[in-house]
């Protein structure tokens, strides 16, 4: 029999699709994926050596450069870490934690709106592409308010927030937020429910239930993978516990169920910033909190719900202004480990979309 | 705050089923126990497929350099019981060697690449262990304290 | 008319030579659509427009189907060396040279009969008619030939993905 | 109308008259047809970029290009003048000559199909007698310089954008032609200006539309534009086929592909939209200015559906032209056959 020969494609580090400098190498039978080998690292920066030479202060501002899109969230896990290592967890002022969640969550709300932007984009609906960008700028316009910048924000300090909301944060944030229900809406006129998107996502790609807790799937992949977990419900840090929401779960596991599952999370968003708006005391934003911070020896692993899954850190102490050791968990780095199994059969052009539907972020995958 | 699963009896039962190969740690934490390098793969396939433990996700692989030792620390997180478990093993400072757990947990394979990348710690029986992050031909792991930066 | 017809004769004849001595594959393939489109401009001048326009549309996709089959059965990077002459280099030119002389020597024994009637210029009306009435048969045996064709086409591909 | 009132007749009348002879007066006729040719693409091509990118804003809810000229319009002459200024490359493992001619190629079929596209009662080439059938033989060409360009570029992604032209062009070439034949089965003719005037009392969207439909959704597929637009595949292949190219090389595959654009759209002006036949007795309009707004409705709809759908699968692509138009454009040949029928037996 004549045979045709496998082509090798060298997708990356500059290609459109990867969201970033991501590299993959595949093998292709036709344009279908027999083998794909992923290569990391394009954008590695040393950032958890860095911390080791940095006092914990330093480092806040370096976790905007993680995930990039959601700066905010970042940095929040990161002063999270410090403040249970310090143990002033209980010290934080009521003010501070509820902005956190409302700024925590709008990030979220970006980061989300950035999402179904690239995946827009990378099933050629241009134009969706810029749906989700819109309502992203208004979103980052209220994060400048707070923090003077649209994406490194610098604003979390450990015991509270760096400054209080300023004037007319509130009436912006409520007309955003009666704004955004309409948006969300105009995300499925104009991609989801579209019949040919709905072919190119509907049953690709699919990671069953036991295999999305085998890859250390985490956050809205695992979601849509049909587990039932939420940080913010299960083991509810921050003030968490006092708002009502629900957290989306789909079963299919496939492309589709990515997006929606991130949509709906948006919605869910919108409530608990509702609900912070109401509940959100006065008061100071920050804990007294000594001006060196020294941690006392140990160690310790906190989590929060990042955009993309849960975001960790484990820092070991050893009583120095400086952390010993400290371990960036990323969400994106683990996630794209499944991607060489997942790719297995795709047609070319879902496995873009079904690397799209994963959420990366490679500044958080290479650190 | 977290759910603290009975170590004491954890690390019993452990003991008793594959002969002396874990104990407490005591940390800060107070939710660590040590395992013996030898005995891990047994010793996560049991945490992980015995109900009662039920640890299905590994929530975190890292290493660090302590002075004295070497020590991986895995985090583990029980979607049910919704409790943790931090299991450490100590490794020699010279030539460290941990067995791999791909087996058990896929998760693993890019984490113990990294560490095997940045720290320079050998999983065994790890099926690709390449530097993932840096270079291939780069010399050293950067991650060890005795590690110079170059600016 | 005299001088067009040369200087296509001329096109057509060369980029047939140059399709059999290119060592490249695909410069091979690219002359012999040179050729094909030649042969329908000889037709064109011949009034023939009709059967030029088949000529090129039909050959114009048969050439890229052929194209696609020669860059997937030739396996290699570089596509210089894929189009190589057989052993029989010899052989084959004594038989072309055979041919030509025996088709030369019936162009030149015939009696070419002059038609004194005009070419109409309506072509397409006639040939349809001409094959829905006297060429019924042949036309009916071409349509079965093309659906047998079609099925078998058909039925490699399927095993082709039952093997693989 | 009379085919001497042409114009390239009425030049050739006035050439014979200056002392030229035949063969002469042809060439110059031709040449300044395609001169005019190329001029009313690149016309149409400075409109039409300015267009799409206004429609495209109106679409994604920006404003588009609005710096240069009265509403952005002068930004395409602008960007012609840098596209003119940039080094045109060529990799060093290129197939060079076949890099060199294939949009060259591709720009002279976008060409040599205006040769039987009249442009408006008597604006006209060579009214042939084959004429929609010449435009189908050369537009089935295009193919070839897609898969030049893509194969000569020596690059993976261009190769796999090349590969993906034939199958898709070749498939959907099928339904195109079989969606057009209803109509030359109604008007008995394949000249375009016979299919024109038997339009007169009635569109044959009306008889024909869903050969009008089938007819949208191949061109699409055969201009290559979304949600067809699988041979540039932006998002995999990063520019298929012309990934490799800069420059000027750049800039005549895009002024060809807007040329296929205005060419497939004045064909379904003309066999679907009475061409130059002006609806409901508004005769006030010129019939030139009547084909131009029906070639612009046309346009406006290849822009409308690229820029809602995103890009269709190419397995799904394939099923739809074979298991869907090709079928459903031959029943409608049947149904076509049959009511010709009816209709002859009732009239005698």
């Amino acid at each position: 029999m004549l045979k045709t020969q496998e082509l090798t494609l060298n997708l990356g580090p500059h290609h459109p699709s990867t969201h970033g400098v991501f590299r993959c190498v595949l093998n292709l039978e036709g344009e279908y994926i027999t083998k794909a080998v992923n290569h990391l690292g394009y954008l590695h920066r040393g950032i958890e050596k860095l911390a080791e030479s940095r006092t914990y202060t330093q480092f806040i501002p370096y976790n905007g450069r993680l995930d990039y899109v959601a700066g905010m969230l970042n940095e929040w896990a990161y002063v999270m870490a410090v403040e249970k290592l310090m143990g002033i967890t209980e010290e934080i002022p009521e003010r501070a934690e509820y902005i956190r969640v409302i700024v925590g969550e709008l990030q979220r709300i970006a980061s989300h709106g950035i999402y179904f932007a690239s995946m827009a984009l990378d099933v050629a609906g241009a134009s969706a592409w810029f749906y989700g960008f819109r309502d992203r700028d208004e979103v980052l316009d209220l994060l400048e308010m707070v923090s003077g910048q649209r994406l490194m924000h610098n604003y979390m300090r450990f015991g509270g927030v760096a400054a209080d909301l300023p004037d007319g944060f509130m009436n912006k944030l409520d007309k955003l937020l009666n704004k955004l229900p309409a948006a969300i809406e105009e995300y499925e006129g104009i991609l989801l429910g579209n019949e040919i998107f709905r072919a190119r996502t509907v049953g690709v790609a699919p990671v069953s239930r036991e295999m999305a807790l085998d890859y250390g799937f985490t956050g809205p992949n695992l979601r849509a993978s049909g587990v039932d977990t939420d940080l913010r419900r299960d083991e509810p840090y921050s003030v968490y516990d006092r708002f009502k929401f629900n957290v989306p779960v789909r079963q299919n596991g496939d492309t589709f169920d990515r997006v929606i599952v991130r949509i709906e999370e948006m919605k869910e968003s919108i409530k608990i910033i509702r609900q912070a708006m109401e509940g959100i005391p006065e008061g100071p934003v920050m804990a007294k909190v000594p001006k060196v911070i020294k941690p006392p020896v140990g160690e310790v692993y906190s989590r929060l719900e990042n955009a993309k899954g849960h975001l960790g850190f484990h820092i070991v102490s050893d009583g120095s202004t400086k952390p010993y050791r400290l371990r960036i968990y990323s969400p994106c780095f683990v996630n794209i480990g499944i991607f060489p199994e997942m790719a297995k059969g795709l047609h070319l052009m879902d496995a873009v979309v079904a690397l799209a539907s994963l959420d990366i972020v490679l500044g958080e995958i290479d650190r | 705050m977290d759910k603290i699963v009975d170590r004491e009896a954890l690390v019993g039962e452990l003991n008793q089923k594959f002969g002396n190969c874990a104990e407490v740690f005591e940390d800060n934490t107070n939710q660590s126990i040590k395992v013996k390098p030898e005995k891990l793969v047994e010793v996560m396939q049991e945490l992980r497929d015995n109900p009662k433990y039920d640890f299905k996700v590994l929530m975190n692989l890292n290493s660090v350099d302590y002075p004295e030792n070497f020590t991986v620390v895995y985090h583990l997180n029980s979607l049910t019981h919704l409790h943790k478990l931090t299991v450490k093993v100590e490794l020699d400072k010279v030539n460290p060697q941990v067995p791999s757990i791909t087996s058990v947990w896929n998760a693993a394979n890019v984490q113990e690449r990294e560490a095997y990348d940045l720290m320079g710690i050998l999983f065994t029986g790890h099926p690709n262990l390449k530097r993932i992050l840096l270079v291939d031909d780069f010399v050293g792991h950067p991650l060890r304290k005795d590690w110079k930066m170059q600016a | 008319m005299n001088i067009m017809f040369w200087i296509i004769a001329v096109i057509t004849l060369g980029s047939a030579l140059l399709m059999v001595l290119n060592k490249n594959i695909f410069h091979s393939a690219l002359f012999m659509v040179v050729t094909f489109l030649g042969v329908a401009a000889i037709y064109m001048m011949l009034q023939a427009d009709f059967l030029a326009a088949v000529q090129i549309l039909v050959y114009g996709g048969a050439i890229t189907i052929f194209i696609i089959f020669g860059i997937m059965l030739t396996v290699r990077g570089n596509m210089k060396q894929t189009n190589l002459f057989s052993k029989n280099a010899a052989l084959a030119g004594l038989v072309s040279l055979a041919l030509i002389v025996i088709n030369a020597i019936m162009v030149l024994m015939t009696d070419w009969p002059v038609s004194e009637n005009a070419p109409p210029v309506e072509t397409v009306g006639h040939i349809a008619e001409l094959m829905l009435t006297k060429f019924i048969v042949p036309f009916e045996v071409v349509a079965v030939l093309l659906l047998v064709a079609l099925l078998g086409a058909i039925i490699i591909a399927k095993e082709v993905k039952k093997t693989s | 109308m009379q085919i001497s009132n042409t114009i390239a007749t009425g030049l050739k009348d006035w050439l014979m008259g200056m002392g030229f002879s035949a063969t002469t007066t042809e060439m110059i006729a031709t040449a300044v047809w395609t001169l005019a040719v190329i001029l009313f693409i690149l016309l149409n091509l400075i409109v039409l970029v300015w267009l799409e990118r206004k429609f495209s804003a109106f679409f994604q809810q920006r404003r588009g290009p609005n710096r240069l000229g009265p509403a952005g319009f002068l930004q395409f002459p602008v960007d012609i003048v840098k596209v003119l200024g940039k080094e045109d490359i060529i990799p060093a493992a290129a197939d060079k000559p076949v890099f060199r001619i294939a949009s060259i190629t591709l720009f002279i079929t976008a060409i040599l199909a205006w040769a039987v596209i009249p442009l408006g009662e008597g604006m006209i080439l060579e009214d042939l007698n084959i004429g929609i059938f010449y435009f189908i033989a050369i537009g089935s060409t295009a193919t070839i310089s897609l898969l030049m360009g893509g194969f000569a570029s020596n690059n993976k992604y261009s190769l796999l954008g090349g590969m993906r032209t034939v199958a898709q062009m070749i498939s959907y070439e099928i339904p195109m032609v079989f969606s057009l034949l209803g109509v030359i089965m109604m008007v008995g003719s394949l000249r375009l200006s016979d299919i024109v005037k038997a339009q007169e009392h009635m569109w044959f969207i009306i008889p024909q539309g869903i050969a009008f439909i089938i007819y949208f959704i191949a061109t699409v597929a055969e201009t290559n534009r979304g949600p067809f637009d699988l041979a540039e595949g932006e998002q995999e292949l990063v520019a298929g086929y012309f990934t490799e190219y800069s420059g000027i090389r750049y800039a005549i595959w895009m002024i060809a592909e807007y040329g296929n654009l205005v060419a497939v759209s004045t064909i379904a002006s003309i066999m679907f939209l009475g061409g130059w036949n002006a609806p409901f007795g508004l005769t006030f309009i010129p019939p030139f200015l009547w084909l131009l707004i029906k070639i612009y409705f046309m346009i406006f709809l290849f822009m409308w559906v690229k820029w809602t759908y995103p890009r269709i699968r190419i397995d799904h692509l394939m099923h739809f032209g074979w298991k869907f138009l090709i079928p459903v454009s031959l029943a409608n040949i049947l149904v076509t056959g049959v009511g010709i029928y009816i209709y002859r037996m009732i009239t005698g």
